[in-house]
């Protein structure tokens, strides 16, 4: 391992630690965890990411006294020809930044996770599967380590395929149940393929910029991304369009979004961790990453924000249709992600930055605050069923709202957690919420009128809904057994959500107006950035706006609260709208239409008209098997009889002849050989007396 | 021509004259004789190289015993004309063009040269090839050869009496 | 005796392919037996000359093994042709082809 | 070289030689005289006083008989046997001391022809085992069946027991230290080896006797079995040939035992008087060829298969044992030279 100088004077040089502690940890899981049993499984991955987060404190302080960071270069990976990828990691605001977030929020979902799947394992059936979650999740976090600190395209793709497959694997964590026994795998499935695409775009993307700059080290492309200066234009335009259809699929962006509601499948500490905080939030840290190459693309900076804008309030309207607890969430996030990406598209990086950092504050509280009411639903049905019912059976979904309600006086605690990640979501000053996404919509306000006004209706409907939400689980009577007997979670699962909470409160002060201390932090790194001022115009309307969604939805959902059974009240009114909105807008249908049912068209096609016709019966009968026959009998007619045996054959004739006329030396007689034996002697002392001579 | 060097001459004519006669002889027992001359032949002329000892020994054994076996089984087995029959067409040409070959080549090398150290240009020591020097030599430098061919004697006899017992007259 | 090794020597050589030739050329077992021991003899010769020149007693021990060879095997050998002739009634060494008894 | 050194040696050769064949023929007469008295009868009395003239008739007799080889003989060998078979009978003594050094005309002689050689012994056993062919190839060129089966009878016997003679003359070499016929004769100064050495001189006695077809190991003779064995077809002088050979050889071993277990030509004064030392010699050989003709007057003739057991089976261990105790002996306490 070498370091830097910077690195090796200062605590920088611990920062492979940051990926070496939880492979630490999964390594340990793997071999011992089964035998250890729970509690130290879920201490150690705990521990193992709670020591990452230790040293990514570290490397805060340490860039406080050195903001100008520091590359650690870990080791030499690849050198082929003038390509050279070491394996180095970046330490710098940015991805510090990006450490402390995910290191932190995964810390508090592993502790939460270590009391979530213990009772998660038991309603599935099959706690031997305890360890293997974990040993999982210290994966992501290495993989997600290795995405953030990376220093080159490559390295950054490594990390990027590694939290992919991490994903996959614990989307379909219970790949035998779901829709016909096999919808978590489809779900899993259905992710990985959607990020496939995306991972293509990034890897054109990234052959784009070693064949345009010869290097796949960030700032080597930007260097000379910059000095190639207008010529490089188009280039540089094709690369940031291919990586934001990387982002796309990681971000959930249109069009590839459609994975990640599905990506509920998981558990709950699943869809907190990787599809609400960290793993979802790589798209945006990529672009802000290679914000120097869109800064020179603005084509492709106008099409980042606008895909955001229209992908955080389409997936807002479809929020408002749904009744899965977790699915609503989903949406969400699709919506906040898409303000990010707004943001990083507007340049407003920062902004960007801000509201991924405190959404992942309480978007992670929500979902587990969600886990930890469908957890309370489940113990409930559980307990009305008297043990003997299956309580993950086809009949009874805990994860429907429509199925709860009153959960506010059953789980206090956690109706306090969620009700503040709620209005922190739904951007109520001064919570955390309300600073990062006021930032975005007051850069849009500045930049692009269209994508403000989407956003703006996004943070309106992002307010109904998760008004809606809170209001049909957590007020009213209870709308089924399972609700009426939910109970309190035990402190190993409320204590983060307090944490969160906590964070969700007081994200905000990360970058109050005025003092933008994160932007005055991530300067360093992305350069100085002019937030706009303070508008008290735009932060009076988004949070009147707020308000007012919170209002109506308090006058639809609060008021009269639902009875069992009873309809959504909106559905009646929007008829049509609100089918289209619960069913997502037709979007997976229209995929469906689009490509798929074309693909397998397609596919069947070829398998036919390709591989059948021409590969197998024309290509490998006419071409290869006849040309082998055809090859083989000349060698066999050609080669082989002439050559091969007739050589042989000569061989054995010169044999047989050489011995039919030595043969006529073995007379028998013994005088005859003493005759040879003599010839021999004479033969050996004339060869001498002629050595002597000459 | 010195004497010695008649001398010499003398005794190998005679020498070779047995051989051949030896060689050429129809009989068998005439073949023995000539050998036995040609092997007396040879112990004059070790007298004469001052092997006393070994003379008396060609002599004793060689003339004295190896030959009369050679004679007792001739005249027991009555065999002493040379056997008839077809004889290979090549064999005697070949032999004697090898024989007169090996004789040239050697000849060649030994008297074309140097002729070697004159035999008595050399002081011989007090007692040389007496029986005393070479049974001092034999008893101490050689004695296990000595012993191995007491063996080989032993082993000889052994084989000799087994391979000619009668088996039918076995045990009178 | 003052005359040249050598003289002695080719003497030696003389009786030795004398003896080489009596093997080829003889059919009777005895008789080629013989030419054996003619062979031996030359070899003996030579040893006794060299041993002269060289002054070295060794020759003679060595001529002395010689003889007591030559002893052993022509009691062996005899024996053996004894044997050969009690059953084939030849002598002939051209007969003697077969290793069966 | 010397010529009057040849001179000597021709003079002592021709002694030694007309020693053996006046002593082949005195012997013949001296043995018919012994017999005929151990057997009470009276001898050769006619041819001169005593009979003394009875071997000149006899070799007048083989001299002009007719000199017959039969048909299928092989003729040159035939001929050649008898002399093979005499030569190493006469050269045999070669080695022989027959008495001290003595003066004659101021020159020190040797009484010997070459008995100081270091291979003496070895020449014996040498010139003994030459001594097999006469009689094997008299058997086998006669073409006789007879005569062939008493040549190879000889043959095996005097292989067998020229081991056993051979080890007999270990006991002397290693009290003498010495291969040296003068040296081993010259050690027995004081006290002769037979009295250390009787094992060794009991069975070169008995050695000499099968080596020399004596009875009774007179087996290639054997009259009754084989007719007359290897000599069936000989007659003439060829036969006194073989004959002679065959009691030239009974005084060269006699004088050879005399000289290695008897103290050779050693007697009262033979220092002061050298020429005393042919005459104890004598005497003693004589006292051997007494022995011979005794045994020969006394023993029946073994069986074949009887005679050959003796040899492998009690002789050459016996003899093999008299060597090791011998040299026990001279190692330990100190025997000998």
């Amino acid at each position: 391992m070498q370091f830097s100088e910077a690195a090796v004077n200062g605590w920088f040089g611990l920062v492979p630690l940051i990926i070496a502690f939880p492979v630490a940890g999964l390594l340990v899981n793997l071999v011992l965890g089964r035998r250890l049993g729970e509690r130290f499984t879920g201490f150690v991955a705990s521990a193992a990411v709670a020591l990452a987060f230790g040293v990514a404190v570290l490397q805060g302080l340490a860039l406080l006294e050195h903001p100008e960071g520091a590359r650690v270069l870990v080791a030499d990976w690849i050198t082929i020809g003038e390509l050279s990828v070491p394996w180095a990691i970046q330490v710098d605001t940015l991805s510090v930044t990006m450490m402390l977030m995910v290191t932190g929020v995964s810390t508090l979902i592993h502790i939460y996770a270590a009391g979530y799947m213990h009772d998660d394992v038991r309603f599935q059936g099959d706690p031997g599967r305890y360890t293997r979650f974990f040993i999982f999740f210290n994966l992501f976090v290495a993989a997600m380590m290795i995405l953030i600190s990376g220093d080159s395209f490559l390295t950054l793709f490594v990390g990027w395929e590694g939290v992919g497959l991490c994903s996959y694997l614990l989307i379909g964590f219970w790949y035998e149940k779901g829709k016909d026994g096999i919808g978590n795998a489809l779900a899993g499935k259905k992710a990985f393929v959607a990020n496939r695409i995306g991972d293509f775009g990034f890897l054109i993307a990234m052959f784009l910029a070693y064949t345009n700059f010869h290097s796949l080290t960030f700032e080597t492309v930007f260097e000379h991304a910059e000095a190639a200066g207008p010529e490089a234009g188009l280039a540089v335009t094709l690369i940031t369009l291919f990586l934001l259809l990387g982002a796309t699929g990681k971000s959930a962006q249109i069009p590839l979004f459609v994975w990640l509601p599905d990506a509920m499948a998981g558990p709950t500490p699943v869809s907190a961790l990787i599809h609400a905080a960290t793993m979802v939030t790589a798209g945006v840290y990529m672009i802000t990453r290679t914000h120097v190459l869109f800064h020179l693309a603005p084509v492709s900076s106008s099409v980042v924000a606008l895909v955001g804008a229209a992908t955080a309030f389409f997936a807002a309207t479809i929020a408002v249709g749904q009744f899965d607890i977790k699915k609503v969430l989903a949406y969400s996030t699709i919506s906040q992600l898409g303000f990010m990406v707004a943001a990083v598209g507007m340049g407003a990086h920062v902004a960007g930055m801000f509201h991924l950092v405190t959404h992942a504050f309480f978007k992670a509280l929500l979902f587990l605050g969600s886990g930890s009411v469908i957890l309370g639903v489940e113990h409930g049905h559980h307990a009305a069923t008297h043990g003997h019912g299956d309580a993950h059976g086809g009949h009874f979904d805990p994860q429907d709202m429509r199925n709860m309600g009153g959960m506010g006086t059953r789980m206090k605690a956690t109706f306090t957690v969620y009700l503040i990640g709620a209005l922190a979501l739904a951007g109520i000053p001064p919570l955390a919420g309300f600073f990062s996404k006021d930032e975005i919509l007051l850069e849009a306000q500045h930049t692009n009128l269209p994508v403000y006004v989407l956003l703006t209706a996004a943070a309106f409907l992002t307010a109904f809904y998760m008004g809606r939400q809170v209001f049909m689980v957590f007020f009213g009577k209870p709308r089924s057994t399972a609700a009426a007997h939910a109970k309190e979670n035990p402190p190993l699962i409320v204590l983060p959500l307090v944490a969160l909470a906590a964070l969700s409160l007081l994200g905000g002060a990360l970058n109050l107006p005025g003092l933008h201390t994160l932007g005055h932090w991530l300067e360093h790194t992305l350069g100085a950035e002019k937030a706009p001022e303070f508008s008290w115009l735009v932060a009076g309307v988004s949070t009147a706006l707020a308000l007012a969604a919170i209002t109506l939805a308090w006058r639809i959902y609060g008021r009269r609260p639902l009875a069992e059974n009873q309809p959504d009240p909106i559905a009646a009114p929007l008829g049509g709208l609100f089918q289209a909105l619960n069913q997502k807008w037709w979007v997976d249908e229209f995929y469906e239409w689009l490509v798929l049912r074309r693909y397998v068209r397609l596919s069947a096609w070829l398998a036919h008209q390709v591989d059948t016709i021409f590969w197998h019966n024309w290509f490998h009968d006419s071409v290869l098997a006849a040309g082998f026959r055809r090859g083989t009998r000349w060698l066999a007619e050609g080669f082989d009889l002439p050559v091969i045996d007739g050589a042989s054959a000569a061989l054995a004739r010169w044999v047989t002849d050489i011995g039919g006329g030595l043969r006529r030396m073995q007379s028998g007689y013994v005088r005859n050989y003493a005759v040879y034996v003599l010839a021999g002697v004479v033969l050996m002392l004339s060869f001498f007396l002629v050595r002597s001579l000459s | 021509m010195t004497p010695d060097l008649i001398l010499f001459l003398a005794l190998a004519l005679l020498a070779v004259a047995t051989a051949v006669a030896m060689l050429a002889s129809r009989s068998a027992v005439y073949s023995a004789l000539f050998l036995v001359l040609n092997l007396v032949t040879v112990a004059i002329l070790y007298l004469l190289l001052n092997a006393a000892f070994i003379a008396m020994v060609q002599v004793t054994v060689y003339a004295g015993a190896i030959m009369v076996l050679f004679l007792f089984v001739i005249m027991l087995l009555g065999s002493q004309q040379a056997a008839v029959g077809p004889d290979l067409p090549w064999q005697r040409t070949v032999s004697l063009v090898l024989g007169a070959a090996l004789v040239a080549l050697m000849g060649y090398v030994l008297l074309a040269g140097s002729r070697g150290t004159l035999l008595t240009a050399t002081a011989l020591l007090e007692g040389f090839g007496s029986p005393q020097s070479v049974g001092r030599v034999l008893f101490s430098e050689y004695m296990v050869p000595f012993e191995a061919v007491s063996t080989l004697l032993l082993a000889a006899m052994v084989g000799a009496i087994v391979l000619t017992r009668d088996e039918r007259t076995e045990g009178r | 005796m003052n005359i040249p090794t050598n003289y002695v020597v080719a003497l030696s050589a003389v009786l030795f392919t004398l003896g080489v030739v009596g093997v080829l050329i003889r059919r009777n077992a005895i008789i080629a037996f013989m030419s054996v021991e003619l062979m031996l003899n030359a070899a003996n010769l030579a040893f006794i000359a060299f041993a002269r020149a060289q002054q070295q007693v060794s020759g003679h021990v060595f001529v002395f093994f010689v003889i007591a060879v030559a002893a052993a095997e022509v009691a062996v050998g005899l024996a053996l042709i004894v044997t050969i002739f009690k059953a084939k009634h030849s002598i002939d060494v051209d007969q003697v082809s077969s290793l069966k008894g | 070289m010397n010529t009057t050194l040849l001179l000597e040696w021709l003079i002592k050769s021709v002694i030694i030689v007309f020693f053996l064949l006046g002593g082949f023929a005195y012997l013949t007469l001296f043995e018919r005289r012994v017999l005929a008295k151990m057997q009470v009868r009276i001898g050769p009395n006619r041819a001169g006083p005593w009979g003394l003239l009875q071997p000149v008739a006899d070799g007048v007799k083989l001299i002009f008989k007719e000199e017959l080889i039969p048909d299928k003989a092989d003729r040159l060998v035939f001929i050649l046997a008898p002399i093979i078979t005499v030569v190493p009978a006469l050269i045999v003594l070669a080695v022989l001391p027959f008495g001290p050094e003595v003066t004659i005309g101021g020159r020190t002689i040797h009484l010997g022809l070459a008995d100081d050689i270091n291979v003496g012994v070895l020449y014996i056993l040498a010139i003994a085992s030459i001594a097999v062919y006469g009689i094997t190839l008299a058997g086998w060129s006669s073409n006789n069946k007879y005569a062939l089966m008493g040549g190879l009878r000889s043959s095996a016997q005097m292989v067998s027991y020229e081991l056993a003679l051979g080890l007999s003359f270990v006991g002397p070499i290693l009290l003498a230290n010495s291969m040296s016929m003068r040296d081993i004769v010259e050690a027995q100064a004081d006290w002769w080896f037979v009295l250390v050495q009787p094992i060794g001189f009991v069975i070169f006695l008995i050695a000499t006797l099968a080596e020399v077809n004596r009875a009774p190991f007179d087996m290639p003779e054997a009259e009754q079995e084989l007719t007359a064995g290897y000599h069936v077809e000989y007659s003439g002088m060829k036969f006194a040939l073989l004959f002679m050979a065959e009691y030239d050889k009974m005084i060269a071993v006699s004088a050879i035992g005399a000289a290695l277990f008897l103290g050779g030509y050693w007697g009262p004064f033979v220092d002061q008087v050298p020429w005393l030392g042919p005459i104890y010699l004598l005497a003693k050989v004589l006292a051997i060829l007494f022995l011979m003709i005794w045994m020969r007057a006394t023993l029946p003739r073994f069986r074949y298969d009887r005679l050959m057991a003796f040899g492998w089976k009690i002789m050459l261990p016996a003899a093999l044992f008299n060597v090791a105790a011998t040299a026990v002996g001279v190692v330990l306490l100190g025997l000998g030279g």
